[in-house]
């Protein structure tokens, strides 16, 4: 789009009108108070003028809120950070060939789902032939070994794992955020790497993904990448091309 | 669909439909020996009068208000309207409308050969009227032939910003989200200006005025997406407030499709004087039959003001009677968009299957008409989760019942008027649950006897005994009494009643004249 | 409650954790920016870390977002204006004896619904025998007399209709709010009352309703009290007792 | 309520019955010959063996590791263990633990006379285990009888804060709020611990700790809200993992009143292995059975990971042998909650009606069971309003097929474990749709030959195939096929193998012997 504005507010139903939504509960019985209590908030938040439309008493010492107002805050787009691929995404085939002609061997993935985190079926659907989103997983590609954990691996089993299979790239799947679990086992990956590879140029490519993520950076937890919500195993693979074959000449 | 699964009994219903017709006929005597301001300024519409003056008053109130002060309407405008101007005085209609406006032209009643001419010329010139609404309807056709019809149910969105040009992208956007219906609301104060507006308008206080030119931008903005869409997207207003009459002939002249239209809505929620409300309606309508048009009448106000279980019975005996008004006008049966809703209090037992056993019944007491079947609106507080839920049932006997028009339920209907989400959200509710649901009425077989069937047959013996009250006492005293919507509306109180004009011997409309001849 | 925290935050399943949930639309289209611009505004709400937890494309221009997340604003109860009622809640025997006792004629109040708005339920629940939530309306006191006008009523015909009928109190329902129309109808109201007696102290009492006046105060509008939401009839004849009749001796 | 929508077949589902019971008849015998750890464990808890070491293990691990070490468990526990307790050395059990941690008592298996000897004073120190759960069966019932045992459908409600004592207030406001039954997620990770932690806890990641302690507490805060409420609030918790007969017997101990237990979740989903499994099922099962408490199996769960239209009738085959199981450990009909779920992807046409057609399949197959309903999680997206919606559909279905516990659905299911308010809001909706909807059960007649009723049949003519072919391949075979959850599990993979022993001629379990002795 051109002429596209640059600065944008919140849209109810009229440019700049600058509504949202809002809800929440607060540790406040429902008497005379509450409701000036969820409007101080809503205040704080950037709310100006606000309405309690809703709330409701959910036992004797808290009160749920909903309510609807306008923030004046600006969205500036142009400091939105772009999350955009920096590689393209390959077909299975242009993936095969590529590393069939730069590294003349297959290339070797390790995935588990590490720690107590049991959830397997986001790691499968990168992994498993069957796939995810009518693609199919990595174990579909002819030149990929994929070895797959399965879930409750420890970051050191995960480690030594990859360690045996000299493997090219290490796949950590985390779904459990409650009390920040899935960045704790992460950590506890990225340390258990560095502890067996002291050399970084020699480890593996460390990658981790699950639905959660949107609040860190590859650099806060010591991985190579991060794969949110709704990630295929055409991007994971051809993040590998990208990565561990750089100058690989792709075919157009 | 063949609906028999109340087992109503035919005696019942032919009784019903008997009382309803008596009951009508002494106001539809009414209807055809009056006439009123607006039925008047609608045939100069019809013939092509167009344009206002600086202060926005359009040129037909102008016409009519000098005819009436010199000559009365007994005998109709269009006698001495087309006298005056076979005297060559005025280039046109709306030249003699300016001088009129001023005081500058003499009206008087034609006699014998004069008026003979007069009603010739008036004749031909409201006939171009009909030319156009004739073509308009044969237009409608084509472009359902060529670029499709969707199934029902049809889904029914509101736009509603108060600037014909925001709404415009807002009707666009709703009719590729899903709409089958755009409706755009009104401005609240229209319906009781004795006038409508003109030109293309960008205020309104929660609506937007319903002028010709705004139906003809949001027509054609709309031809543009249904081209796009590749299905025709229905566009409603409302055809109620002291223009009814005129607003009818707008539409047809400007291809809408359906109008929002009731035989007593302004009457009870806008205390409009039910007199010049019975006139004008049969005027109206008798336009959108002409049209093509599919009205859609307004019984789901009454569960706002009434509760919706204690006067469930008044819905049904308002439909007969919006049915009656309509036939007798000359509507079909599939232009009978007859309303009702979901208005149950959702705390009370049993809640769902009486809204069920309502819906049903509806659907079976008028096999042909294609419903129009209204969300909650009162029940609705600012809690949007229980609103979206409450929605997601209404939407869910909305399919098991067969409802032909379902009007989108909003989760924010108790705060605001729609934002842009509001509707994504509505229409991803109701997508989920005729999509989920499928044929599931296939499955839904109320017992004999049972919970839903027993409370339909008691709604209908109540409605029966309702309408004999009625016959007995007349309608107008039953509205007087407040029989609907709990709200008391004497035949001589309200607004409007100044309009009203006995018909004289010798009263002339040819727009009356054509639309009875017209009648197939 | 005794010991009671004065200064609380939102509660999600813990106390402390400040979470609340947030939903709007942005004019952006569903590209690489818009998760990061809804983030941009979650930020200056105040979310800190927050979540993207859905966001949909509505069209090619707009994007609908759900965003969780913790607040660190604090909510200081002792800052709340606790707005209890000023006055103890009567039953209609007690007022009809106030009125008939102090007053020695008919309490006379004047209501409508004004200007372009048609709503007459809110105004009728106060007024009409029926009342609302099972207490009869001021219809039913025996000592006070209503003029209920219904809707669509300029200011100026329920002021001169007021004044004609000497009423003690004149009362306005506001239910439309798009554009500020309550605001802007009660202003009308206000205004008329002014321009009608001139002396203040002569003019009858002047009540609005309806359920969205949070964002102003009497003062802002130039009237007497607001009542909002879920008010009752004996909230309204207790007031105009406790307004009219101030040193009445209330039989306890 | 008789429920005979579908008009099942009698003689296929017979055969249904007889495929399950042969198919299940191998794994039986496996798991009458073997024995494990925890078996051996759970035995020394009935005879009362409590507390832990420094490091929180438990000496009921240190006796059996010790005994299975010099002996061997061959032949159980019980006799080496009252053998050396026999000798004199040891003032009780406990004090015998604590020296056998550091390798401090020598244990061999008696004969002749030692073992009567040792064989009838564990037959008493066990009887006492039994002595208090009977006791606390008869305290249920009195309490039900009461405080009034609340009627069917069941809510369910989670409470999963990690920490006992934030449990306990949300546990009670739950209840409150309506929920019939609380239960305590799990601490992630627990399940594969191979002993059960100790004392009251304050950490976990996603659920807390299930200790006997934690039991203990719990039950004795609903006890107090049950009284307030005057209605029996029932406590759930998971005999599931690598310590399933020693939860299971803690549970009866501590007056927990429905466990979840399966047949092959473990296997499945935590990737225990198969044999140890079926050996620890059996033994937790027949204490469940004897301690009146109602079993929730987990078939729900492998619509998590396989699509629940594909996979419709893997749920129907594991629910057969889940009751062939249970009976044969003991259970009764009314003991059985077999588990379903409401997984069907929301956005294939008909969602809705196979939810209908499966969930009264499942109802009409095993009408005496106390199904738990499950709500959807896999297409719970972070769009909380389509998860309430869903949610909605959810319990509707419950409502209209008569499911006897629902698990009430959380709209922000896809995104954390529930927030307070996410309860409430989840509360409104089930409260809402059950009020609303009544016994709509009455009105639903799925019509002979139609959708729902074809579906039904299909799906259970596909389960008599697959169990078929499970009794050709052996059950063991087929879960190493994938055959349950799309995941597939060798007989000799998984954890906890290690942990299996054949058992030899001359093994005793005294609490298995008073098991089979006091069947009813
Ligand atoms: C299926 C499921 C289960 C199944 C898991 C079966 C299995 N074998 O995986 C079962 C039933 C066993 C289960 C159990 C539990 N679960 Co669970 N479960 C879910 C559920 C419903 C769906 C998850 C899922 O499969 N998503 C589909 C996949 C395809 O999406 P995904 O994981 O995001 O993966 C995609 C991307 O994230 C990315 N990705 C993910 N991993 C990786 C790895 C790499 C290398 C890459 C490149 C990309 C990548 O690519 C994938 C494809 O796009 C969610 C709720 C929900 N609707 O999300 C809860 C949920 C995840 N579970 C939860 C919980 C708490 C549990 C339990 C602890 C509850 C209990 N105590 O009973 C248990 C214990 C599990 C444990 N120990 O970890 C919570 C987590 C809360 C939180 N935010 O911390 C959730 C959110 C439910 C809730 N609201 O409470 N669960
Ligand atoms: C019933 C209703 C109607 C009925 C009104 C019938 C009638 N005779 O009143 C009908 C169907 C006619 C109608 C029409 C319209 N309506 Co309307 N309607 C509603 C609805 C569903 C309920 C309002 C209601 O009756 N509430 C119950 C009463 C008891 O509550 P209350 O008004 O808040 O009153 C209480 C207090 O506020 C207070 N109170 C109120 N007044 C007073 C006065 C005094 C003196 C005192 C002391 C106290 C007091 O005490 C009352 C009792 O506790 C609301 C949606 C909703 N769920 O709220 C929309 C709503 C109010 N309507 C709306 C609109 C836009 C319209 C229309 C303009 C739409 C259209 N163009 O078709 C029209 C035109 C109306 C017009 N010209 O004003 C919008 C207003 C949006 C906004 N915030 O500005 C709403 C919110 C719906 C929506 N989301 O779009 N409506
Ligand atoms: C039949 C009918 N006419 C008109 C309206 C709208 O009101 P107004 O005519 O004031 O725009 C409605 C509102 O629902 C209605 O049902
Ligand atoms: C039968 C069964 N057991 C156990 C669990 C919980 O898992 P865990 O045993 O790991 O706590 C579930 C979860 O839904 C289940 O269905």
């Amino acid at each position: 789009m051109t002429g596209e504005p640059k600065i944008v507010r919140p849209y109810g139903d009229t440019t700049g009108d600058g509504m949202v939504q809002l809800s929440f509960t607060l540790p406040v019985g429902k008497d005379g108070r509450a409701d000036g209590a969820a409007l101080q908030l809503a205040r704080k938040m950037g709310l100006e003028p606000a309405t309690v439309v809703h709330s409701k008493a959910m036992g004797p010492d808290f009160t749920f809120f909903v309510v609807y107002g306008r923030v004046s805050h600006l969205v500036d787009l142009s400091q939105v950070e772009v999350v955009e691929r920096e590689f393209p995404v390959l077909t299975a085939k242009e993936v095969n060939l590529a590393i069939r002609s730069r590294l003349r061997r297959k290339l070797v993935v390790v995935g588990a789902t590490v720690g107590t985190d049991a959830h397997t079926v986001g790691l499968d659907a990168i992994l498993n032939v069957k796939g995810f989103a009518g693609e199919k997983g990595l174990e579909y590609y002819r030149e990929v070994r994929v070895v797959n954990m399965g879930s409750q691996v420890t970051a050191d089993e995960l480690v030594a794992r990859a360690k045996a299979e000299h493997a090219d790239a290490l796949l950590t799947s985390q779904v459990v955020t409650q009390k920040d679990a899935h960045l704790h086992h992460t950590r506890e990956v990225s340390e258990a790497v560095v502890a067996t590879w002291p050399d970084a140029s020699h480890r593996p490519l460390v990658i981790v993904g699950g639905p959660r993520f949107d609040t860190v950076t590859p650099k806060d937890l010591g991985v190579d990448r991060i794969f949110g919500r709704g990630t295929t195993p055409a991007e994971v693979a051809s993040y590998l091309v990208h990565a561990l074959l750089p100058t690989a000449k792709v075919p157009a | 669909m063949p609906q028999t699964k109340l087992g109503l009994d035919p005696a019942v219903v032919r009784r019903a439909r008997a009382l309803a017709r008596k009951a009508a006929a002494p106001v539809e005597k009414l209807a055809h020996t009056h006439t009123t301001v607006s039925v008047e300024r609608a045939t100069l519409r019809l013939a092509g009068v167009t344009g206002a003056d600086a202060t926005g008053m359009p040129w037909v109130n102008h016409l009519v208000d000098a005819v009436r002060e010199q000559v009365g309407l007994e005998y109709g405008v269009a006698l001495p309207v087309w006298h005056a101007l076979a005297s060559g005085e005025h280039t046109d209609l709306v030249a003699m409308a300016e001088k009129a406006a001023t005081g500058g032209v003499r009206f008087a009643l034609p006699t014998g050969k004069d008026a003979e001419r007069a009603a010739k010329a008036a004749r031909k010139a409201v006939g171009t009227g009909f030319v156009r609404i004739d073509r308009n309807r044969r237009d409608r056709n084509k472009l359902l032939a060529k670029l499709g019809d969707p199934p029902k149910p049809w889904i029914y969105l509101i736009v509603a910003t108060g600037d014909i040009y925001e709404d415009i992208p807002q009707a666009q956007a709703a009719a590729r989200e899903g709409a089958d219906i755009v409706a755009v609301i009104r401005s609240t104060g229209q319906s009781l200006l004795d006038y409508v507006p003109e030109g293309a308008t960008r205020e309104g206080y929660a609506g937007t005025y319903a002028t010709q030119e705004n139906f003809r931008l949001m027509r054609a903005a709309l031809d543009d997406v249904s081209r796009e869409l590749g299905r025709y997207v229905r566009l409603t207003n409302y055809a109620s407030g002291l223009c009814m009459p005129e607003i009818a002939a707008l539409a047809g002249l400007e291809r809408l499709d359906m109008m929002l239209n009731d035989c007593m809505y302004g009457i009870i929620f806008r205390d409009i004087n039910p007199q010049r409300t019975f006139i004008d309606q049969r005027f109206s309508r008798a336009i959108h039959a002409r049209a093509g048009i599919v009205i859609n009448t307004g019984e789901d106000n009454y569960l706002t003001t009434a509760d919706a279980v204690d006067a469930a019975h008044t819905v049904i005996v308002s439909q007969l009677l919006n049915e009656r008004f309509g036939l007798e006008a000359g509507l079909q049966p599939w232009q009978l968009g007859l309303g009702h809703a979901f208005e149950i209090n959702p705390d009370i037992p049993d809640s769902f299957r009486l809204e069920l056993a309502h819906a049903l019944l509806v659907r079976e007491l008028f096999p042909e008409a294609p419903l129009k079947y209204m969300p909650p609106t009162k029940h609705m507080s600012g809690n949007v989760f229980a609103g979206y839920l409450l929605d997601a049932f209404f939407n869910l006997v909305g399919v098991m019942t067969g409802q032909g028009i379902i009007l989108v339920g909003m989760m924010t209907e108790g705060i605001h008027t729609p934002f842009l989400s509001d509707r994504d959200l509505a229409l991803e509710n109701v997508n989920y649950v005729r999509n989920a649901v499928g044929d599931l009425a296939e499955d839904f077989r109320p017992a004999p006897g049972g919970f839903v069937v027993e409370r339909a047959h008691r709604v209908l013996g109540e409605s029966v005994e309702l309408l004999q009250r009625i016959v007995d006492d007349g309608l107008l005293d039953a509205i007087a009494d407040g029989t609907f919507g709990i709200t008391k509306r004497p035949a001589d109180g309200g607004k409007g009643l100044d309009g009203v004009v006995k018909k004289a011997d010798g009263y002339l409309n040819p727009a009356s004249d054509l639309l009875e001849e017209g009648r197939t």
